[in-house]
């Protein structure tokens, strides 16, 4: 009944470019799940777990990280032409990671105070989302993301039907957790309202704020949040908390790359 | 009269006993986490003693103060999350090898609860669900049996915190009623009172003393400073015409400059009901779990419908909410949406005050009518096995099914009603119905995404899940002995299939029948053989495509050509519309044009609709439920509703 | 009765012509002719000038444009009681597509540079046949932009499962 | 391209063959081996690692304490409590902070979750298939289900363990300085209690198995590093100490080591300042600190017999793994049997200016961090020293002594041990901060 049958398993890879494979990890946390999903999906490439190798094509590529390097550029439009449907997983492949703010800085300079020898170093001065490289099809958001999320978006694919990815606030998740707010009730910074939810609400249920792992929700409303939090912060504070893991993503973005140049200023100072 | 009595306060241990002898768990006001909440209470020393509360828009503090038990606002949330909980269990729905399904509805089992500390204003909320939950059209057992459950003791407030505002709404501070006993705090006790036989009775058992004169007096005047240390009053004489009067107000794009659409409000709202239908299936899909969420008219894909969003912006969110609230939630039920407890003003991260919005959005003048709903029975979850006798392609993505309910409820499904058709594995479908004969729905599907293309795919034999029949159909009685004007674009052809069935049955008791039929292209016309065959028997059907190759040799253009050089005047016909919204807006004025008034000119309209009767909202327009009051409507009906953006 | 009362009873009953004076349509009925057409007469030819102006008696006039690798589109169906050709007396006068018959066809025919010469010698006569020309053209252009919004096409938004 | 291409490469009038594992699998992260041999003689073992600079040693700079703890559990999403270990230990000795004794053992009971889960990741999913011959875990369930699905119940449990403490498995979100943001219920971490008590067992089977499986033949006297504690396993305190005699402070590591570069690597390294390479992680950590381990592990090692094998073959450090992976258990268990819930999860604290440093012991041993703050308590510039960048030295050193041993074998076999012999060093190559460029010497 299901619009896949048993015969035609899809042909899964996982792959990654710049990141920490947490969001691949996640595959392998459906402890529970793990056995039933690869009797049901052929993992034909995931070189973290597995040594055998194979160059697709296909049905479903799992993308983690962000491109960073000239090679991983080339890479990303090689995969998507032997993928039928590319889903780009965690924040660092959806809006660029934590790493997607040296966009926002001197890069050369970065490179020069790390390394030793930074005329050695390969790497682009920017790290990038998938989808300012090549279409995307989905995305699973977070960082990391979310294991019931991954697995939705396997059963959804099986069964044939659209994943159900909530693109609700963190709050409205928060508010029907039964949490109590620590934005309004102790005056801790939380992001929130303008956030994606997906994680479960957890920070605020583990009594601190939400830092935008999930990143943006659709109608954030950066400019009026941020002025709310500005009225009673030292200038330059309210824009640190949005230059976090998701801080490259287009709606973050402004407050972000004010916070690093901010940053940059006071370190050569 | 009843009775005053008072209850010292080292007794008050001795009421939670009782309360809790019935093995009730009792439910009451606790500090957790910088705030007060409802949670379970052992005793009275779980209660916030010595504690108060700061509430201002978006902010909320605890501080030291007196030693009174109860001298709080009100808790961080409602009683709502014990009532109507954030998520419940509708229905398991299976699918077996044999293409058969099965569906499990949860059965309601309510925990025995006893509210105590409850506000004025917690119980207008418990009575405002009530009335859409319980006393509405349809009935959501869950809820109605959780409240039968659940005892209420009430205590009134004795100060008012800077944004309670139930003065103006009418709610309090004085409970007037929906309470089983009702406390008034004084420094070394409370007078009680009881507002219900159970209450009674449990005030019996304790064997208090009769409240003395100056008792009662010191807890009238507690009462009655809440009353007067309450800050900014809403006006609410004639606020539901003042406001529905101001949708172009330009104050709506301010506050989006503002309104984070976060949904904080609607969700500590004690009122605010809407809810979606979420799903947990098996990587095989063969069992699926409904569940039902609270969900917000503030978020993305709430109002979602397969065109698109239809509140793509926040300033139309903020609009929806603010004006059902305060104006079209009276139409549907008779009473205002907001008691007055000031949630939505302290728990907002921004900290926009309604009061103030409201104010100048809609400054005062008179009062307005109220209107009543019949009531009848029904049940989200409650879903049948039908099974499918037969598919027939209508075009390249498009299907009939011809379906098998279990009973004869279904087969009595009216012109212009629909049914909800679940499959497991899939969202629920709202489907109109595009036919009933030999004791089988006709449902017409076209593959407009996975669920309805999965719907289509199923082979004759398989099963799947009916609920209905929903909605309002086609007013037939209204065309009686006029003509009748059918006019019919795309898809829509299916929703008044029924209604040409029944007029051609009783063809004498009609003037004139006309049918104008628009279709994309000559490939994508339904019943093409109907099309020939009905003209035989005295229905003048008018074709036209939106473009054609040149083998077609029908009409091109659009539907309203078939009839802008038409006149009705001289017989007075009735009109029956149904395709895409804004087809329908160009058919309705040439139809006026043409003579035929708003009042016998009906549409169906194509809303969001998720659980088929008006209890998650999703399918509002102004004061409407679509699914519930609708889908078909007389254009009078709507007013200017009809065709306006972000309604 | 005669060609011209003919002629003038058509212009009467049509929807174009009875929005017109009398007068009007007595002047016009002066340069026009009732004429058949068997179905696949092709009238006007897109971008040629305009080889006449017609108001349709009866049967069906189709407007097409040639649409590389898909062939000839039908973008309207002209139906009797409205006008065929309207570019005759609009500059440039060439015509914006190519009207062929789909059905025989009745035809009352205006010849282009008579009706011209006719419009500019009786202003009282232009004063009357453009505003009505106007919202025969407006009416057209009212359908074409609903037929834009391709509203019967597929509403769900694309997803790649 | 696949593992085990050959692609000779004549240089002068020696033939150079050239073992090439293109992408070294079953490792976290992405590395390359690629060992060059003339004339039956190593000549050059590169242990490279690709994966992309993400500089957060940059990304930390102008943030305060917390912000770097939630920033620099990103390096790894394996071992991110970890790296939030490091950092917050650091700072709370930076800033003497008074934290309550119950958060001491809580924050124990967090590294044990990671270990059991990191471990048994390794042990079952990344390393086992070596020694069965299979491509992966996938294959190997196959034949050996319900090992396989041993292995996942016992990961599950240190996610939970994680999970309940820090809301998540990867990158938990309630350290703080001071403590944690929210400590567990009594309730929560009973909920584990049945739990563990039958992991323990299966752990117990685990050494068994592992002591099992038969290793290439194989032994060298390596140098051992971890830190040591009186009374604890090492996790979160103690000094850093050697099997010959370095003992350093754990924020003093650069007294004892200091990163460098090799013109023959693409990967910052580290070394003692004596120059010899050393060994991080549970072969180390069992060795030197053996007598700290829990009773039931320490009886588990004994009943293997294995003695001093276990330090002298590379290849038995699944069966130290194992070993840890009981000991985390054990004490996981004995920390949630006696848990009351600590009377401030978070100690209030003022930042101030200086160096805050401190060494933890990641799964795969031994990870440094050092933070210059401002009077703001910003971080102005920042070091961070993984196990693997300290254990590549290392693993190159083997390579070299163990490679001839394999020559004679067909090239594929020979590239799979040798790629099993880096394997067994459970290298983290996302925790590479650094990285340079590869650059292959083609003399």
């Amino acid at each position: 009944m299901t619009a896949r049958t048993e015969h035609q398993r899809p042909r899964v890879g996982v792959v990654k470019l710049a990141s920490c494979d947490g969001c691949q990890l996640t595959l392998l946390d459906l402890e529970d799940q793990l056995l039933p999903i690869l009797g049901r999906f052929d993992l034909i490439e995931f070189p973290e777990a597995s040594s055998l190798r194979s160059h697709g094509p296909y049905d479903i590529l799992l993308v983690e990280g962000s491109v960073s390097t000239a090679e991983q550029a080339a890479e990303v439009v090689d995969l998507r032409s032997r993928t039928r449907m590319l889903v780009t997983i965690g924040a660092c492949a959806t809006s660029g990671g934590i790493q997607a703010l040296r966009n926002a800085a001197d890069e050369p300079a970065w490179r020069a105070s790390v390394y030793p020898e930074p005329q050695f170093i390969s790497s682009l001065a920017t790290a990038t989302p998938i989808a300012e490289h090549v279409v995307v099809d989905a995305e699973l958001r977070g960082c990391p993301i979310a294991p019931d999320q991954l697995l939705e978006l396997l059963t959804a694919l099986r069964v044939g039907r659209r994943p159900q990815l909530p693109v609700e606030s963190v709050c409205q998740a928060c508010k029907r957790a039964g949490n109590i707010c620590v934005l309004v009730s102790d005056g801790i910074p939380c992001l929130g309202p303008v956030t994606q939810a997906g994680c479960g609400a957890l920070c605020p249920a583990y009594g601190r704020g939400c830092y935008a792992c999930f990143g943006p929700r659709e109608e954030a409303n950066v400019p009026s949040f941020h002025g709310w939090l500005s009225r009673d912060r030292a200038p330059g504070e309210a824009d640190r908390l949005f230059a976090g893991f998701t801080g490259w993503a287009p709606n973050f973005r402004e407050p972000a790359t004010r916070a690093v140049v901010a940053i940059e200023e006071a370190d050569d100072a | 009269m009843v009775t005053e009595r008072f209850l010292p306060r080292a007794d008050l241990d001795r009421l939670i006993a009782a309360l809790a002898e019935s093995g009730r768990t009792v439910i009451g006001p606790v500090v957790r986490d910088g705030a007060v909440a409802y949670a379970p209470i052992a005793a009275a020393a779980d209660l916030p003693v010595g504690w108060t509360d700061v509430q201002a828009p978006g902010s909320y503090r605890l501080q030291r103060g007196g030693d009174r038990m109860f001298d709080i606002g009100p808790p961080a949330q409602g009683l709502k999350r014990y009532t109507f909980p954030s998520r419940s269990p509708l229905t398991v729905a299976e699918r077996d090898a044999d293409g058969g399904v099965r569906f499990t509805p949860a059965i309601p089992d309510p925990p025995r609860l006893a509210f105590l500390g409850v506000r004025a204003c917690e119980i207008a909320g418990l009575l405002v669900q009530d009335r859409v939950l319980a006393e509405g059209p349809f009935v959501d057992e869950d809820y109605r049996a959780r409240r039968d459950a659940a005892l209420v003791v009430a205590v009134q407030c004795t100060r008012a915190g800077s944004t309670c505002f139930c003065a103006s709404m009418g709610t309090g501070p004085e409970v007037t009623g929906g309470h089983d006993i009702v406390l008034t705090e004084l420094d070394d006790g409370y007078v009680a009172a009881s507002g219900s036989v159970e209450g009674d009775r449990i005030l019996a058992r304790l064997g208090l003393e009769a409240a003395t004169a100056a008792q009662q007096a010191d807890s009238a005047a507690g009462v009655a400073s809440a009353r007067t240390a309450q800050g900014r009053a809403v006006a609410t004489e004639g606020l539901r015409d003042r406001l529905m009067d101001q949708l172009d107000s330009p104050r709506w794009a301010e506050i989006a400059d503002r309104c984070l659409a976060c949904s904080n409000c609607t969700m500590v709202c004690p009122t605010c009901f809407c809810t979606s239908v979420g799903m947990e299936s098996d990587l095989d899909g063969a069992t699926t779990k409904l569940e039902r969420t609270w969900d917000s008219c503030f978020t993305g894909d709430f109002a979602r419908v397969a065109g698109g969003n239809f509140r793509p912006r926040r300033q139309d969110r903020y609009r929806q909410w603010l004006t059902h609230k305060f104006a079209t939630w009276v139409d549907q039920f008779g009473t205002s949406g907001c008691v007055g407890c000031g949630r939505c003003i302290t728990w907002c991260p921004v900290g926009i005050d309604v009061r103030e919005e409201l104010s100048i959005i809609a400054p005062p003048y008179e009062a307005a009518p109220l209107t009543e709903l019949p009531v009848i029975a029904g049940s989200p979850g409650a879903y049948v096995p039908a099974t499918i006798r037969s598919v027939t392609p209508e075009t390249a993505d498009t299907s009939t099914l011809v379906i098998e309910p279990p009973d004869d409820a279904l087969l009595a499904t009216r012109p212009g009603q629909f049914v909800m058709v679940e499959q497991p594995g899939f969202p629920p479908l709202p489907i109109s119905v595009s036919r009933v004969r030999d004791g089988a729905l006709w449902l017409t599907i076209r593959a407009a995404g996975p669920a309805t293309a999965a719907a289509i795919a199923l082979p004759p034999g398989a099963q799947l899940g009916l609920r209905g029949p929903l909605g309002r159909g086609w007013p037939i009685e209204r065309a009686v002995g006029r003509d009748v004007v059918i006019v019919a674009g795309g898809i829509g052809l299916a929703p008044v299939r029924p209604l040409i069935d029944a007029v051609l049955r009783d063809r004498r008791s009609f003037g004139r029948l006309v049918l104008a039929y628009g279709a994309r292209t000559p490939a994508d016309r339904l019943y093409v053989e109907e099309l020939g065959a009905w003209p035989k028997l005295d229905l003048e059907v008018l074709e036209i495509v939106d473009r054609a190759g040149p083998d077609w040799l029908g009409r091109v253009g659009i539907v309203t050509q078939l009839l802008d050089q038409r006149d009705w005047r001289d017989r007075a016909a009735s009109a029956f519309v149904v395709g895409p919204e804004r087809m329908m807006q160009a058919t309705v004025a040439t139809l006026a044009a043409g003579g035929i008034p708003a009042e016998r000119t009906f549409v169906s309209l194509e809303r969001h609709m998720e659980c088929g009767i008006g209890l998650c909202g999703h399918c509002q327009m102004g004061p409407f439920f679509i699914c519930r009051d609708g889908p078909v409507f007389a254009v009078s009906e709507l007013g200017d509703l009809f065709g306006r953006e972000g309604i | 009765m005669d060609e011209r009362d003919a002629v003038t009873s058509a212009l009467g009953a049509s929807w174009f012509g009875a929005g017109l004076s009398i007068h009007a349509r007595a002047s016009l009925a002066d340069c026009a002719a009732l004429r058949e057409y068997p179905a696949g007469t092709a009238l006007l030819r897109e971008g040629d000038e305009t080889a006449l102006f017609a108001v349709v008696a009866r049967g069906r006039v189709a407007l097409r444009m040639l649409v590389p690798e898909r062939g000839p589109v039908t973008i309207l169906t002209v139906e009797p009681g409205d006008v065929v050709g309207w570019s005759a007396i609009v500059p440039p006068y060439r015509s914006t597509s190519t009207a062929i018959t789909i059905e025989p066809t009745e035809l009352l025919v205006f010849e282009p540079r008579q009706l011209r010469s006719l419009l500019e010698a009786d202003l009282a006569l232009a004063a009357t046949l453009y505003p009505r020309l106007l919202e025969a053209i407006g009416r057209r252009l009212g359908a074409t932009r609903n037929q834009l919004l391709d509203l019967y096409a597929q509403q769900a938004e694309p997803v790649p499962w | 391209m696949h593992e085990g291409d050959v692609t000779p490469d004549v240089g002068g009038a020696e033939e150079v063959t050239r073992y090439a594992v293109r992408q070294l699998t079953r490792v976290e992260g992405e590395g390359r081996l690629d060992l060059s041999v003339r004339d039956g003689v190593v000549h050059e073992a590169h242990l490279e690692i690709f994966e992309a600079p993400r500089y957060f040693e940059k990304l930390v700079v102008g943030r305060d304490a917390d912000e770097v703890i939630d920033i620099v559990a990103r390096i790894c999403g394996i071992c991110p409590v970890a790296y939030q270990m490091s950092a917050v230990h650091a700072f709370e000795r930076l800033f003497e902070v008074e934290v309550d004794p119950v958060v001491h053992t809580l924050r124990r009971l967090f590294y044990c979750g990671e270990w059991i889960e990191s471990h048994a990741l390794h042990i079952y999913l990344l390393h086992a298939p070596d020694f069965l011959g299979y491509p992966s875990a996938v294959e190997m369930a196959a034949d050996h289900q319900s090992v396989v699905e041993r292995g996942l119940r016992l990961k599950k449990l240190g996610n939970r363990i994680v999970a309940i403490l820090g809301g998540r498995a990867i990158h938990p979100v309630s350290v703080r300085v001071g403590g944690f943001s929210l400590a567990p219920t009594r309730d929560q971490l009973n909920e584990l209690r049945a739990d563990l008590a039958v992991a323990i067992g299966e752990a117990q089977e685990t050494v068994r198995w592992t002591a099992s499986l038969p290793p290439p033949p194989y032994a060298r006297e390596p140098r051992l590093v971890a830190l040591r504690h009186p009374d604890e396993y090492p996790m979160n305190d103690g000094r850093i100490v050697s099997s010959d005699g370095i003992d350093v402070a754990a924020g003093d590591w650069p007294a004892a080591f200091e990163e460098y570069q090799v013109p023959w690597s693409n990967a910052l390294q580290a070394r003692a300042r004596d120059g010899v390479p050393y060994l991080l992680g549970p072969t180390a950590r069992v060795t030197l600190a053996h007598d700290r381990l829990h009773p039931l592990a320490r009886e588990a090692l004994a009943e293997t017999g294995l003695g001093d094998e276990l330090r002298t073959s590379v290849f038995r450090s699944i069966v130290a793994r194992s070993v840890e992976l009981l000991h985390a258990i054990a004490e996981a268990a004995d920390i949630v049997d006696g848990y009351v819930p600590p009377a401030m999860a978070r100690a209030p604290w003022e930042p101030r200016a200086g160096v805050a440093a401190w060494a933890t012991e990641a799964p795969r041993g031994l990870l440094f961090h050092r933070y210059e703050v401002d009077e703001r308590g910003l971080v102005r510039r920042a070091q961070i020293v993984p196990p693997t960048s300290q254990n590549q030295a290392a693993i190159e050193h083997d390579l070299a002594i163990f490679a001839p041993s394999v020559l004679a074998l067909p090239h594929a076999e020979a590239t799979h041990r040798l790629e099993q012999l880096i394997r067994s060093y459970d290298p983290c190559i996302s925790c590479a901060t650094h990285f340079l460029d590869l650059r292959v010497d083609r003399r």
